[in-house]
């Protein structure tokens, strides 16, 4: 596990969007370290403020979101940087996948053009000494036919092969982040395992430090270091992956793990949570996950949880998690 | 010094552009204009609007009046240099009556003609087939002398590549829709302009046209509304110049078939008396107009009478209107021009509605566009619908039987009007020798007319230029389309 | 039970997805004013003007506004060439000029989109006639078949609303068949057929309620298009024909008095741009609201 | 390529034939042209020749086919007013109109497409706002009114430029600047919109979390990607230019076809009337075939399978 | 399968769909494309027929032409006995309220401008039963699918995936029918809201005996439900049978990959599939796998492989797939070259 200074730290990051009257807080208080060449997992549910939390990171929320907190990358404060010098850092020392492989390349231009254009600014970045050519990148991300992939329009390629094209873009210059939003949610599963290991190998070459966010919980598994779990805006779990999957701590993560597809005797067993996700503009004053949590006591739906540390690097939001597994 | 010898151009913003080059299909609008200036006739209107020799030195008359004897100006010339011979008058009328060119107008003026002889190569002598009185006032608009080596040796359509007549302006060349120009004709019998080329610019808008003057583009704007002479007479660099026309508005009254009322004399005399024209000319044409009594300005020959007018008296003519149990349930319908060949035409039209209005008669304004006006206007059954028009009308010249013909005749054209007597007065009309009798005649047949009402004359409009404070012109009265051979330099 | 929950953003499934507000944010005041305000005029028309709209009066000519010298309290705007109070006029010619406008577009508009729907759902034969002739009339520059029809027809209000249709449909007809192709592919008209719904109750309620948004946008932005249309009918003559007054007629006949009443054109010319203006802001916001992507 | 030209020009020979239907009707509809082109001395013979002499005599569906024989040959017949060739008329005239159409269309694109995408860059500020009163107001103006205030700015207060006319490249600033500020409104708008729309993309998020400039994200794939509808629109924009400038044409007396159009309806001309409309018809199919091309050139999408 | 006298529920014999696709490119000139190639199966009454395979494999197709909203290029496709493309107007009208769908995408299946109530009554309304009568059923209908009374006047924005995928059952349950067409209905959820949908399928499907066709990536969920799997690629049915066997025993090697990519537990990089996918527009020679199956060998690239019994009820076409199966075959990496 790398120890040391750590590559990204989140402190007290809040997200709020809608009227101020009435805020929708997609992402609340959030506290988030992360090491160099470390491999982290995100996982919750859909809206708990996955994508809202890396796009805080990366300061490509849209205008309508009021951010506060820290951001520190490398002991640089992201959210006060200047937005020229923020430019700077992306694409070289921080970079990102978007959630959508289908559309996240300019439907218009070929993908030589694209990729040269994006190999251009990182020359000019000073990183010239390990970029190679748009070839070299292409095969880096075991792109079939190189060039003439160079010569096609995204629109040509599958979706496996433009999400290679993108994790190739965003790897050029070895970045000491990337961030990965679902990156392999839209594809088969033999693709989705090529991508994952892209991400591996780039960890072990360039030491780079992934953060990827994805509903597949067996990625994280196979993946990462550490994995985060949110509910609601909130992380209500965060560990190294062996022991959360092995100890899941908060009813929520519990649920999760519990309702993926089980084979026993033959037979496969769902355990769906009952009830529905909270509405994030009228959160109860609790936890809230109190209302679907089977090990709900009072204190739950009238006090928010503190942190609570279960292990070496495993901590919990949970009233209850202090009295083992419930 | 030695510069100012060469004459300075001229420019000059007329509305619409020509329709045809060949005088002998004349058409109409814009085209007398062009006309006027590369052409002229036998006779014509001197400076003062009266009819005087133009190609013609002299002339005489035959005591019945069938035959006219004509001599040519000896150093009257074709732009092409060459000089204008009898024969080219016998020409010009043979070629204005042939039925290949089958001009309408041919039919005013030039049908009346049995034959031209050539007497020599400056005199000819002209026979009519019907005694005429107004031959001489019409010689000048119907019959434009043309070079007969021009017009044999042209081709198709000689006139359409090179219109060549003798007026104090030649031709040099032309762009559709943009300009015309011309060029001051040095060779001319008299009347030689003081500027060399003259650019006509087509500009139809008014209001551009009126610009055109302002910044100093053109010398000369034609067809200013009075609205916008009004301010531009403010203005420093510019003066505005009116002559009398002879455009005629008035209205129609539909005494054939429309409102029962209006068959009466009185009830139509009555409506005469509602409308203030003072008023409603000081309103809609700013005073840029004369206002009328009778049917016609009074320098048309014989519409001098003596003759009350109505005034403006509306309590009487709604007196008159209940007497002759006139039926005020029933709305009049007044029909207009909505796009404007005449300034003012909706104002007027609303303004006389106003004042009936105000006497107690409801109506209903229908405007249609010229087209579709003048189908109904000049259509042979005329529309029951239709109780009164709104109508303009240019008189050719100062004689006035072209448009009583047109006017009042039973069944003509424009006549929503039929009375037998009147009728028969209008066909003796030219059958005088004497001028002075005829002259007597047709005053006691205006005097009719005025009793009779067949419509509400208004105003003649008066024909306003706008002029560049440099010149100085007095553009000839009663002609719609003055030469422009008198425009001069102001010292 | 949450409302925004699983909603994500840009996943509302572009122009007619899942969310549907109201607009987005608050209606723009100014403009939502001075519409109710044109409302209030068209609707109480001569009830409400001091004067009879059309009514000369010669002892008044081109009187000039109360506030400017020569002016008077009894014609707080002046009065026009013929002495008739400008006010009166315009709150006459709202009426007029969004009757007309207002009516031209709604006709149109149910043609073309009766046309564009029939297209688009039906295919085929119906499809390609339409079409063509929809293709035909814009190819047809609108100023023939107005003068056509005016010449033809005369100036009446009905006739310039006739016209205005007839230059309008197709454009709707276009829309909404290019509506109606990519919302027939969706799931759920599918599954309408899948439940045995037949075409007409497929297009008319599955179709066309989700067609309807951009069809309005253009609608409120046509308003304000009509207006100005007319106004350069009125321009050529051929427009609104007094006695009936509009806004574009006044602009039209005032224009010659640009330089000697400016209070002519001034009036007409505010209200045409004031109305348009806020049509347009209006339709902006209902876009905004309707479709999340703000196609035009 | 040849079927999708193949298909297309199919397509337009059917609207073709359709206008001349269309046309036809429409001239017929605007009523007799006999007193119009005959002076009111014209006898019943005169109508009567004249008549004969145009075939207006004979019954409506047989001058159609006259018609649409001649139209065949390239005959539009002989203009009742101006006795020439028809088309040889709205040839003249169509020059004059193609180019201030044409510099038109450069205004409101050098106007509307910087207006636009500043506005789309700065969402919410004072710029974006003011750009909302610009486009408003183009669209809220009519065009005589914008025509007749820059004449009296720019020719009479302040003499710098001619009032009308046509011939000089000073001619062309006025009515170019009046039609391009009218089409500048829709250009702006459109521009904003797709521009919005544009950068709102995940491939603009994705060049922007890459570190691409803003400059060649905002020039090179945002526009050009907005750029899409503008294109088609902007063809559409170019027929309604050319058949509908009748009032610019008319304030600044530019001789072109939309003027001629109009004075030929106003005098029942039918013959210019079937000219003018079908002549300015086949430039405008042709425009948006052009159109339909270059999309293909711009949008690999559409050209490459 | 069972031979009962009564014919199965549905019955594909040799179903083929080819598209031409014109348009999309504007240049190129229309070429066919074979979405679904001579597929045959069969589903009885009261159980399920799982359908799985790669994106674009053909098996929306399949889903398409039994409901009708295709039509089979060659083939037949009967239900309860009947060729389903050879109907009167009124038997097409009965066969519509016997069989009835649900899409994957809950954003897009509900008109959004309709309430809930008229959304899952509409298939009645749509057999004529009349308005009052049929949104009477409506809080029984959701309450069918766990949904709270109160939801029926809601529209479907107010709703979260999960619930919308409900409504979506809902709807096609209102006219009782025989059949439900589920095409990858749960893809879009999330883990936890798919679990609950599962669940609910599975009930209903115990208690109104209904028939399915369920169309889906994820092998577990597939076997969750289903009784009997068929495994597409590209376009044609590689390999047909029981679920667990298949899914347990796979016999093609396609299926391999797709069982072994599915565990989740080998470690990342264990299973990788190499070589190149085919061009649907000019497919390869032979057996359309070869491009990247690790077994092919020239008679691969020479011969279509038929449908074969690997072993009783077990179909599969693959040459090789007894050599594979007995551990014979040596790996000799995908054949990209044409034979
Ligand atoms: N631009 C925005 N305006 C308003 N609300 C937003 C915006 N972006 C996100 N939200 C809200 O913030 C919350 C978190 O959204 P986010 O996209 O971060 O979730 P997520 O965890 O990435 O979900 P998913 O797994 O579906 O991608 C959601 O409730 C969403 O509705
Ligand atoms: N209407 C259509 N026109 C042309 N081609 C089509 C059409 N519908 C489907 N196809 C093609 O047929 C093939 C099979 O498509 P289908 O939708 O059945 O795949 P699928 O197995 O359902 O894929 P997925 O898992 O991505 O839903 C694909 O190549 C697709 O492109
Ligand atoms: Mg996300
Ligand atoms: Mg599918």
């Amino acid at each position: 596990m790398p120890h040391g200074e750590p590559l990204l730290a989140i402190r007290g990051l809040n997200v709020e969007f809608g009227l101020p009257a009435r805020p929708v807080r997609a992402v609340a208080d959030a506290d988030l370290t992360l090491a160099p060449g470390e491999i982290l997992g995100i996982a919750g549910e859909s809206g708990s403020g996955k994508t809202t939390l890396c796009a805080a990171v990366m300061r490509t929320l849209p205008r309508t979101a009021r951010v506060s907190g820290r951001v520190e990358f490398a002991g640089k404060e992201l959210l006060s940087l200047p937005e020229r010098e923020m430019a700077r850092l992306r694409g070289r020392d921080l970079a990102m996948v978007l959630q959508n492989p289908m559309t996240s390349l300019d439907p218009l231009y070929t993908i030589g053009n694209q990729l040269e254009e994006v190999l251009r600014e990182r020359r000019r970045g000073g990183g010239a000494g390990r970029l190679g050519s748009a070839v070299e990148v292409l095969r880096r991300v075991h792109l079939t036919a190189p060039e003439l992939r160079l010569r096609q329009y995204p629109h040509q390629l599958s979706g496996g092969m433009r999400q290679r094209v993108l994790v190739g873009m965003a790897t050029a210059a070895a970045p000491r982040l990337l961030i990965a939003d679902e990156p392999t949610t839209a594809l088969d599963a033999s693709i989705q395992d090529e991508i994952l290991i892209l991400f591996r190998e780039l960890r072990e070459s360039a030491g780079t430090a992934v953060v990827i966010v994805t509903h597949d919980l067996s990625a994280i598994r196979r993946l990462s270091d550490r994995v985060v779990i949110m509910y609601a805006g909130r992380i209500v779990e965060e560990g190294p992956t062996v022991e959360v999957f092995r100890a899941p701590r908060h009813p929520y993560t519990q649920a999760l793990l519990a309702s993926l597809p089980r084979i026993e005797e033959e037979e496969v067993v769902l355990q769906p949570i009952p009830g529905q996700v909270p509405d994030l503009a009228r959160l109860p004053p609790g936890c809230a996950f109190a209302a679907r949590c089977p090990a709900a006591i009072p204190l739950c739906r009238e006090e928010r949880p503190r942190e609570r540390t279960v292990g070496e690097r495993h901590r919990v939001f949970c009233w209850r998690a202090g009295e083992g597994a419930a | 010094p030695a510069r100012a010898q060469a004459r300075p151009p001229l420019t000059v913003a007329i509305g619409t552009d020509l329709i045809t080059q060949d005088p002998c299909r004349i058409a109409g609008g814009n085209d007398y204009f062009f006309f006027a200036n590369v052409f002229e006739g036998l006779y014509g209107p001197d400076e003062n609007g009266k009819p005087a020799p133009l190609l013609a030195e002299s002339h005489t008359a035959s005591p019945d009046g069938l035959s006219y004897e004509f001599t040519l100006r000896p150093n009257a010339r074709f732009h092409s240099g060459e000089p204008v011979t009898a024969e080219d008058v016998r020409f010009s009328w043979q070629r204005a009556v042939a039925p290949e060119t089958r001009n309408p107008r041919a039919s005013v003026l030039v049908a009346n003609i049995a034959d031209v002889e050539v007497l020599d190569q400056r005199r000819c002598r002209v026979k009519l087939k019907q005694r005429d009185a107004s031959f001489l006032d019409n010689c000048g608009e119907y019959w434009y002398i043309i070079s007969k080596k021009h017009a044999e040796a042209g081709g198709e359509n000689p006139f359409d590549r090179q219109p060549i007549g003798t007026g104090p302006f030649a031709f040099v060349e032309r762009r559709v829709r943009s300009y015309i120009k011309l060029r001051g004709f040095e060779q001319h019998w008299g009347r030689v302009p003081a500027f060399g080329e003259v650019t006509l610019k087509i500009i139809p808008d008014d209001q551009s046209r009126v610009a055109q003057v302002q910044t100093g583009e053109s010398d000369i704007v034609t067809n200013v509304p009075p609205v916008l002479a009004a301010p531009l007479q403010r203005l420093p660099n510019v003066q505005v110049v009116r002559a009398p026309s002879f455009q005629n508005i008035y209205i129609a009254i539909n005494a054939l078939n429309g409102h029962p009322g209006l068959r009466r004399a009185d009830v139509r005399r009555a409506l005469n008396m509602a409308v203030d024209k003072a008023a409603l000319l000081r309103a809609t044409m700013l005073g840029f107009a004369q206002q009328l009594e009778q049917p016609c300005h009074p320098d048309i020959f014989g519409c001098d009478a003596q003759v009350t007018p109505y005034g403006y008296n509306p309590d009487r003519a709604r007196q008159i209107l209940t007497e002759a149990g006139f039926d005020f349930g029933r709305p009049l319908k007044l029909l207009g021009q909505g796009t404007g060949r005449v300034p003012q035409a909706r104002e007027t039209l609303q303004g006389v509605a106003a004042f009936l209005n105000r006497i107690g008669i409801r109506t209903e304004i229908n405007m249609l566009d010229y087209g579709a006006w003048i189908s109904v206007y000049g259509a042979r059954q005329k529309d029951p619908s239709v109780d009164m028009v709104f109508a303009n009308f240019t008189d050719y010249n100062a004689d006035p039987s072209g448009r009583l013909l047109r006017q009042v005749r039973t069944g003509a054209t424009y006549s929503w009007y039929s009375n037998p007597e009147i009728d028969a007065m209008l066909d003796r009309m030219n059958d005088f020798a004497s001028i002075e009798e005829r002259r007597a005649f047709v005053r006691r047949l205006f005097a009719r007319l005025h009793e009779e009402a067949p419509l509400i004359p208004l105003w003649t409009v008066d024909s306003i230029y706008g002029v560049g404070r440099g010149l100085s012109w007095k553009p000839t009265p009663h002609v719609s389309w003055p030469v422009l051979w008198n425009v001069r330099r102001a010292s | 039970m949450s409302a925004a929950a699983g909603e994500r953003p840009g996943d509302a499934g572009g122009l007619f997805g899942g969310r549907i507000r109201a607009g987005a944010g608050r209606p723009p005041l100014f403009a939502t004013a001075i519409c109710l305000l044109l409302v209030v005029a068209a609707l109480g028309g001569g009830a409400i003007a001091p004067y009879v709209p059309d009514e000369a009066d010669f002892t008044a000519i081109l009187a000039p506004p109360a506030w400017v010298e020569g002016g008077s309290l009894a014609h707080p705007l002046g009065t026009d060439q013929l002495g008739r109070d400008m006010l009166s006029r315009l709150i006459a010619g709202a009426r007029i000029s969004l009757l007309t406008a207002g009516a031209a577009v709604l006709a149109g508009g149910t043609v073309g989109v009766a046309l564009g729907l029939a297209a688009g759902y039906l295919g085929g034969v119906v499809e390609a006639v339409v079409m063509r002739v929809v293709d035909a009339f814009l190819a047809l520059p609108f100023i023939l078949m107005a003068l056509a029809f005016v010449a033809a027809l005369g100036t009446g209000i009905g006739n310039i609303i006739l016209v205005m249709m007839l230059t309008n449909w197709a454009r709707y007809a276009r829309l909404v068949r290019s509506e109606v192709v990519s919302i027939k592919k969706r799931d759920f008209v599918l599954l309408a057929r899948v439940a045995g719904l037949r075409p007409l109750p497929i297009a008319l309620r599955h179709i066309l309620p989700n067609a309807l948004t951009s069809i309005l946008v253009l609608g409120v932005l046509d308003v304000g298009r009509a207006i100005i249309l007319e106004s350069s009918l009125s321009f050529l003559g051929l427009g609104i024909q007094p006695p009936d007054v509009s806004w574009g007629l006044a602009l039209a006949e005032g224009r010659t008095y640009m330089t000697v009443a400016w209070w002519l054109t001034v009036w007409p010319g505010l209200a045409i741009v004031l109305a348009v203006m806020s049509f347009n802001a209006l339709g902006e916001w209902l876009k905004a609201g309707f479709d999340p992507r703000g196609r035009l | 390529m040849a079927r999708f030209l193949l298909t297309r020009l199919g397509q337009a020979l059917v609207t073709l034939a359709l206008l001349t239907v269309l046309i036809f009707v429409l001239a017929r509809l605007t009523g007799d042209p006999t007193p119009l082109v005959l002076p009111s001395e014209a006898t019943e013979a005169d109508r009567a020749f004249f008549r004969q002499q145009y075939g207006l005599d004979r019954p409506v569906h047989e001058q159609y086919v006259v018609f649409l024989r001649n139209v065949l040959r390239g005959d539009f017949g002989i203009s009742f007013r101006y006795r020439e060739p028809a088309f040889d008329l709205v040839l003249a005239a169509i020059g004059p109109t193609l180019q201030l159409a044409g510099v038109s269309m450069l205004v409101a694109i050098l106007l509307g497409l910087p207006l636009g995408i500043a506005a789309a860059l700065r969402p919410g500020s004072w710029l974006a706002a003011t750009v909302r009163g610009y486009a408003s107001l183009g669209q809220a103006m009519p065009t005589f009114w914008t025509g007749l205030m820059l004449i009296f700015v720019f020719a009479i207060s302040i003499p710098v430029l001619p009032s009308s006319g046509y011939g000089t490249a000073a001619n062309f600033v006025l009515p170019a600047v009046t039609l391009g500020f009218y089409a500048s409104a829709s250009v702006t708008m459109l521009t904003w919109a797709n521009m919005t729309e544009a950068l709102r993309s995940d491939f603009v998020q994705m060049e922007r979390v890459l570190g691409i400039p803003r400059r060649l994200i905002v020039l090179k794939h945002a526009l050009r990607n907005a750029s899409l509808p503008i294109v088609t629109y902007l063809g559409l924009q170019f027929g309604l230019l050319l058949g509908g400038a009748v009032v610019t044409e008319r304030v600044f007396a530019w001789p072109g076809v939309g003027q001629m159009l109009v004075d030929a309806i106003l005098n029942r001309d039918y013959p210019v009337v079937q000219a003018a409309v079908m002549l300015t018809a086949v430039l405008v199919m042709t425009i948006n075939l052009v159109v339909d091309l270059l999309y293909a050139v711009l949008d690999p999408r559409v050209s490459r399978s | 399968m069972s031979a009962d006298a009564a014919p199965p529920m549905v019955e594909a014999i040799g179903l083929t769909k080819t598209f031409a696709i014109p348009a999309a490119t504007l240049f190129g000139r229309a070429r066919p494309v074979a979405a679904a190639v001579d597929v045959s199966f069969r589903i009885p009454r009261g159980r399920t027929f799982g359908l799985v395979g790669e994106s674009g494999s053909g098996k929306s197709t399949v889903a398409k032409l039994l409901l009708k909203l295709e039509a089979p290029s060659a083939g037949r496709l009967l239900v309860e006995g009947q060729d389903i493309f050879a109907q009167t107007p009124a038997e097409e009208l009965a066969y519509r309220r016997k069989v009835q769908a649900v899409f994957q995408d809950p954003y897009g299946a509900l008109s959004p401008r309709m309430r809930a109530d008229r959304i899952v009554t509409e298939p009645l309304r749509a057999h004529g039963m009349d308005r009052r009568e049929a949104e009477a059923r409506a809080p029984e209908l959701l309450r069918l699918v766990g949904l709270p009374p109160d939801s029926a006047r809601k529209y479907p924005h107010e709703f979260s995936g999960g619930q919308r995928q409900r409504l979506a059952i809902a709807r096609a349950l209102s006219v009782d029918p025989a059949l439900l067409v589920l095409d990858e209905p749960v893809s879009a959820l999330d883990v936890s809201v798919r679990a609950q949908v599962l669940t609910l399928l599975r009930e209903m499907q115990q208690r109104l005996d209904l028939t399915y066709l369920f169309i889906g990536h994820d092998l577990a969920v597939v076997r969750y439900l289903s009784d009997t799997v068929g495994v597409m690629y590209f376009g044609r049915l590689v390999e047909l049978g029981p679920a667990r066997r298949v899914l347990r025993r796979p016999a093609h090697p396609y299926t391999r990959r797709l069982v072994a990519l599915a565990a989740g537990d080998a470690p990342l990089g264990a299973v990788r599939l190499q070589g190149e996918l085919p061009n649907p527009l000019a497919p390869p020679s032979g057996c359309l796998f070869r491009t990247r199956c690790p077994y092919a060998d020239a008679t691969c690239a020479a011969r279509l492989p038929e449908m074969r019994l690997a072993e009783p009820d077990h179909l599969v076409a693959c040459h090789h797939h007894e050599a594979v199966a007995a551990g014979a075959k040596a790996e000799t990496g995908p054949m990209l070259q044409e034979a």
